[in-house]
């Protein structure tokens, strides 16, 4: 059974506690790292989007990798990036079309939502339930 | 200097266009122009579908290449060990102070260029030095500048 | 002519030899590297144009055969008068009309160009009766000197292709293999791997495509046994391989040539030719369903593609570094694919055992290393060339009986085998038997078979400086200990050889030497510090005499020796002022000379012109 | 899967897997400069050697280069014993000699006990250990626009012909994974300079920042079939559309899109 996240923008807050559950769930060696979610503006008054990666069925930052460092887990359903391959070229991060592949100058590493290992905590921690992670039918 | 590089075609056509062929190719030319003139690497790399940097590559690792146009008389000096030890090093510093340049280098005037080669399997004549192609052996410290006239 | 039936391959010998026979004489001419740089050539022509002028009954210039190298260079040129086997020397194109008239139109015998026994100083008529060849066991080098390399049809004459024709008609690939194992036919370029073992593994690797490569990169300097072979009897090298690859199951060869053989190169080129167009190679072999084509690779000029990875991806057109490798290349060579790599003597080797058989061969030698040996002998010693020895001949049989001990009744100091990866051995080792176990054990190897004579004008410093500096020059440049520690090795021993070494020195040189041996990545690495190691263990006395009193025994190393005029025995005479292109030797004519330290370079170009030994070097 | 033993302990590792994998993922610090999982194992820094044995092999040792030594069943490895410790010392002083100045070789070879080296130094030294690394990643990415020129001693990284070298685009790849930062390139407004080529960086269409370089994207949507129009913008302003867009979608839908 395949899940999804499911954003739900009229409920969204934009109050970022999915980004601070992302940096601190990516700490690494004790730096926090960069945040792959972003509650974003989305164009009309309150209305907040939070912009995190869809893990595409075609995606151009695989495409676009030109050394394979990008894998699809089977377990999770997520694009992972493997940062012992990955050459940080940013191609991903200039292909993606959502902006959602992204350096983090903190860890120097290219980054990207990694689903936290199929159980996203960033859901886990959003207050509105604007942002779920669940099953869906395919 | 410009050179006519019309003869390249043939030298490809001589040999299978695929990477493989690229020290071949290179030694054809090499032997034709007596150096690889830039303008020859850039047409190997297309025509055997290589890339440039593995062409220069190839074009620096080994000895049989050179980069820059030698003179009219290539002095080759063997080096190899038997040549050595019956005095070929001090043939190398006697000549390479006859012409004024050292070895790998060529003469201003594009008359000469010494080179060096560890070993041309003529180690029973030792020391052998080689100027065009003509083998000198048993040459001593007193004979060997005369091997350039004429 | 295509051979489609093992037959025809007989009748065309047969018919061959008959033709051959019409003449009641032939001469050979040595054409190889030595003879032609000393004028064979012109012997040839000076042949040519005086049988143009005269008719000799029952000879024409058909039966003046230009050959491969006879290997005793230095008497060069050589000609040989068959069947008679008379053998002459330093032979002058003036001498040609002579020769045709008394040695061919008669049987008269021209003593002037016969060779002098040195130690009695006797002349020797026949070519095996010469000390150098009489003590010489010739099996690689069978052909090499006898017959004309550029025509198939000589060496089917000498049972050319004999083997493969049974091989292909009478054996299995199994059979052909267990033959090769049951000869012990070691490697014959350097490691001494057994030949059969190899081969046995490439059969057995399941791939669909095989290869077969010839290394002819003899890198070695001061080795030329390959370059000879290639040169006087390619198709032998060709024989071999087509057999091989009728065993492992190849259908492409290469023969990868060193770039500073040419001629080897042409010659090859041109048997391949040949054999192609009479059936005994490309597709459908003698007529059998067996297909083997072989391309000529030309190296470069890179010593480290004698290595086995490296050579591959030269062949492949790539820069020849070397990869590390954990698989050997028998399973995973040239494109990854199974290769068999043997040097060219071992294919040499392997149409003869074929012929005359495993226990035959097996008898040659000494257990374990089995057949004989080509060497090239060279240095200081009195007779150099191209030797065959059975394995197992002392080191003072090869250097005095075959060559005749040490030039200019100077003493012997060393012996240096196994090129740059091999080592100098002293006096103590002269009857250590040449083989692979015995060389390795004694810190040298066996190598491709150089064996540089080094008498007590060598200073080992200098070698072991000499091999370094060529290491560090032949280094591809990858792997650092190879690269970095090498570099640092020659720094070392140059400063020993200028004669600012301490003692130290020569501890941190064997340290780090140590740790190069473990560190590299290839051969060329691992085996680099061997000359150094062999020198400090056999030689430390020189090291100590060139760091504590600053002087150079041997009188080699230009920083620690002075050229001196010797003022009592100078007759004034000019010839060195006029040899020192420095202009460091100042005098009056008739007077004795000064040569000027400052200005001198220590070439030695004076010593070189004395004719009266008035210049002394301390 | 295979069980071996390091140090003492045993470890679980995967078929083909090379040894250094395995020791990094055991947390054991082994120095590797010219090592990255992009490329294939190279086997030349050799500081990554260890000794390893087998039950069998009846006391038999060898000295392996883990990177490039796969994995098998039984193997029993040490990484620290005095013999690689001072292999790896020798290394680091050879490294030193060639590197006296960079901060990542002394470094490295401070943790060894090495603080100078002990041989001639190089007059004129730069910071390129010859790694490869940098040759090696360019042409995994398909570019192949440098490489290692010369041989021995001599051997250094360059472009061809040393001019600016016509296969790079600028994605900075070698730079970037220079262990010792040794080769150089600046970004300076919309034009980034590396191995004396100038490139034009792509200008993000809202925020008219700096992003990739144009021949990088031109390569990307070429070969990688990409809309070219897909790096037009940068990845924030990527994102900003994407919330711009979803949001409209949300008004729309009076509600949730999915």
């Amino acid at each position: 059974m395949k899940s999804r996240f499911i954003v739900t923008p009229s409920l969204c807050t934009g109050c970022r506690t999915c980004e601070l559950a992302c940096s601190f769930t990516h700490a690494q060696d004790g730096k926090i790292g960069r945040s792959r979610i972003y509650p974003l503006d989305g164009g009309f008054k309150d209305l907040y989007v939070p912009v995190v990666c869809l893990q595409c069925e075609d995606p151009a930052c695989v495409k676009s990798c030109l050394v394979n460092a990008i894998h699809f887990n089977e377990n999770t359903g997520a694009y992972e990036i493997n940062p012992e391959i990955c050459v940080g070229c940013m191609a991903c991060v200039a292909a993606c079309p959502f902006g959602c592949s992204l350096f983090d100058t903190q860890q120097n590493l290219v980054i990207k939502c990694d689903l936290c290992g199929g159980d996203p905590v960033c859901a886990h921690f959003c207050p509105s339930k604007a942002l779920t992670y669940k099953p869906i039918a395919t | 200097m410009t050179h006519k590089l019309d003869k390249l075609p043939e030298i490809f056509a001589r040999h299978p266009q695929d990477p493989s062929s690229l020290i071949m190719v290179l030694q054809d030319i090499q032997q034709e122009y007596r150096y690889l003139p830039c303008e020859a690497l850039l047409q190997t790399a297309s025509v055997l579908g290589v890339k440039l940097s593995k062409v220069f590559s190839v074009a620096t690792f080994y000895n049989a290449f050179g980069l820059a146009p030698k003179g009219e008389k290539v002095v080759r000096i063997c080096v190899g060990t038997a040549c050595h030890i019956r005095g070929g090093a001090l043939i190398k510093d006697q000549i390479e102070h006859h012409l004024g340049i050292k070895a790998g280098q060529t003469t201003g005037d594009m008359k000469f260029s010494i080179e060096v080669v560890a070993c041309v399997g003529a180690c029973a004549m030792a020391p052998v030095v080689i100027v065009n192609d003509k083998y000198h052996g048993e040459v001593s410290v007193g004979n060997a500048t005369r091997l350039l006239k004429g | 002519m295509r051979i489609v039936k093992p037959k025809q391959l007989e009748q065309l010998a047969a018919g061959y030899r008959k033709t051959a026979g019409k003449h009641k004489k032939t001469v050979t001419v040595c054409c190889g590297t030595g003879c032609l740089a000393k004028g064979a050539q012109k012997i040839v022509d000076a042949f040519e144009e005086c049988l143009n002028r005269r008719k000799v009954k029952d000879f024409d210039v058909e039966a003046v055969k230009k050959t491969g190298c006879h290997g005793f260079c230095e008497q060069g040129p050589l000609v040989v008068i068959e069947p008679q086997g008379i053998f002459y020397t330093k032979v002058k194109p003036k001498d040609i009309e002579s020769i045709i008239e008394k040695s061919i139109e008669n049987d008269e015998v021209i003593e002037k160009l016969l060779y002098t026994n040195p130690q009695d100083g006797r002349k020797i008529e026949k070519y095996s009766d010469i000390p150098f060849y009489s003590h010489q066991r010739r099996i690689a080098l069978r052909n090499v000197g006898k017959i004309v390399p550029s025509d198939i049809r000589e060496y089917i004459a000498v049972d050319g292709y004999k083997a493969l024709a049974k091989v292909l008609t009478t054996m299995t690939p199994d059979q052909v293999i267990d033959e090769i194992t049951k000869s012990e036919l070691r490697g014959r370029g350097g490691g001494g791997f057994s030949a059969g073992k190899k081969w046995r593994t490439c059969r057995n690797v399941a791939a669909d495509v095989r290869y077969v490569i010839c290394n002819g990169d003899e890198g070695d300097p001061g080795a030329f046994m390959d370059c000879s072979i290639m040169e006087g009897d390619p198709h032998s090298v060709l024989e071999g391989m087509i057999i091989c690859a009728f065993a492992v199951g190849a259908k492409q060869g290469y023969i990868y040539v060193r770039d500073e053989y040419p001629l080897a190169g042409i010659r090859l080129q041109k048997a391949i030719a040949a054999s192609e167009e009479y059936g005994l190679l490309g597709d459908k072999i003698l007529g059998t369903d067996f297909s083997f084509s072989i391309r000529l690779s030309r190296g470069a000029g890179a010593f480290v593609c004698g290595e086995s990875s490296a050579l591959m991806r030269s062949v492949a057109g790539e820069v020849g570094e070397p990869r590390a490798k954990y698989i050997h290349s028998v399973v995973k060579g040239l494109y990854d694919l199974p290769t068999v790599l043997n040097n060219v003597e071992t294919f040499v080797n392997v149409p003869v055992i074929i012929n005359s058989g495993a226990d035959w061969f097996k008898k040659i030698g000494v257990a374990k290393n089995s057949g004989t040996k080509a060497f090239s002998l060279v240095g200081k010693v009195r007779n150099t060339g191209l030797i065959e020895v059975a394995m197992g001949t002392t080191m003072r049989e090869i250097i005095y009986d075959i060559g005749g001990g040490i030039i200019d009744g100077r003493t012997f100091k060393g012996v240096q085998t196994g090129g740059p990866s091999g080592g100098c051995l002293p006096e103590t080792q002269l009857d250590l038997p040449v083989d692979f176990d015995s060389l390795t054990k004694a810190g040298s190897m066996m190598g491709s078979g150089g064996m540089i004579i080094m008498d007590d004008k060598t200073c080992m410093v200098d070698v072991a400086r000499y091999f370094l500096n060529f290491l560090v020059s032949e280094s591809c440049g990858k792997c650092v200990p190879c690269r970095e520690g090498l570099y640092q090795l020659h720094k070392l021993t140059e400063k020993i050889c200028e004669g600012n070494g301490t003692e130290e020195d020569i501890e941190k040189m064997e340290k780090l030497s140590q740790q190069i041996v473990v560190g590299s990545l290839c051969g060329l690495g691992k085996s680099g510090p061997k000359p150094l190691l062999s020198t400090i263990k056999y030689y430390r006395d020189e090291y100590l005499a060139h760091i504590r009193d600053k002087k150079c025994p041997a009188g080699v190393c230009k920083n620690l020796i002075a050229y001196r005029v010797i003022p009592e025995t100078c007759t004034g005479c000019m010839a060195c002022v006029n040899a020192c292109v420095y202009q460091a030797i100042t005098g009056r004519k008739k007077e004795p000379q000064v040569i000027n330290p400052d200005i001198c370079q220590k070439c030695g170009a004076c010593a070189a012109v004395c004719k009266y030994n008035a210049i002394e070097v301390s | 899967m295979v069980t071996m033993t390091i140090n003492g302990k045993l470890a679980r590792a995967k078929e083909g897997e090379m040894l250094l994998a395995v020791l990094r993922r055991e947390k054991i610090d082994i120095p590797a400069l010219c090592h990255h999982e992009a490329v294939e194992p190279y086997g030349g820094c050799r500081l990554c050697m260890v000794e390893i044995t087998k039950k069998e092999w009846a006391g038999g040792k060898n000295m392996v280069t883990s990177c490039l030594y796969p994995v098998e069943d039984g193997l029993i490895i040490q990484t620290h014993t005095t013999d690689l410790i001072e292999l790896r010392k020798t290394i680091l002083d050879l490294y030193l000699a060639r590197c006296p100045n960079t901060p990542a070789i002394q470094d490295l070879a401070a943790q060894y006990g090495v603080t100078q080296t002990s041989y001639e130094p190089v007059t004129d030294p730069d910071d390129c250990i010859l790694c490869g690394l940098c040759t090696r990643i360019c042409d995994r990415m398909g570019f192949g626009a440098i490489s290692a020129v010369n041989r021995g001693h001599s051997r250094e990284i360059a472009p061809p012909m040393k001019n600016a070298p016509p296969d790079c685009v600028g994605c900075l790849a070698c730079a970037l994974n220079c262990p010792t930062n040794h080769i150089k390139y600046s970004d300076r407004g919309f034009t980034r300079e590396i191995w004396g080529r100038k490139f034009d960086l792509v200008r993000d269409a809202k925020t008219g920042q700096p992003t990739i370089t144009k021949e990088f994207a031109d390569y990307l949507s070429k070969h990688s079939d990409i809309p070219r129009d897909y790096f037009e913008l940068k990845d924030e302003s990527h994102r900003r559309e994407t919330a711009l867009s979803l949001g409209k979608i949300a008004i729309w839908n009076r509600e949730v899109p999915q």
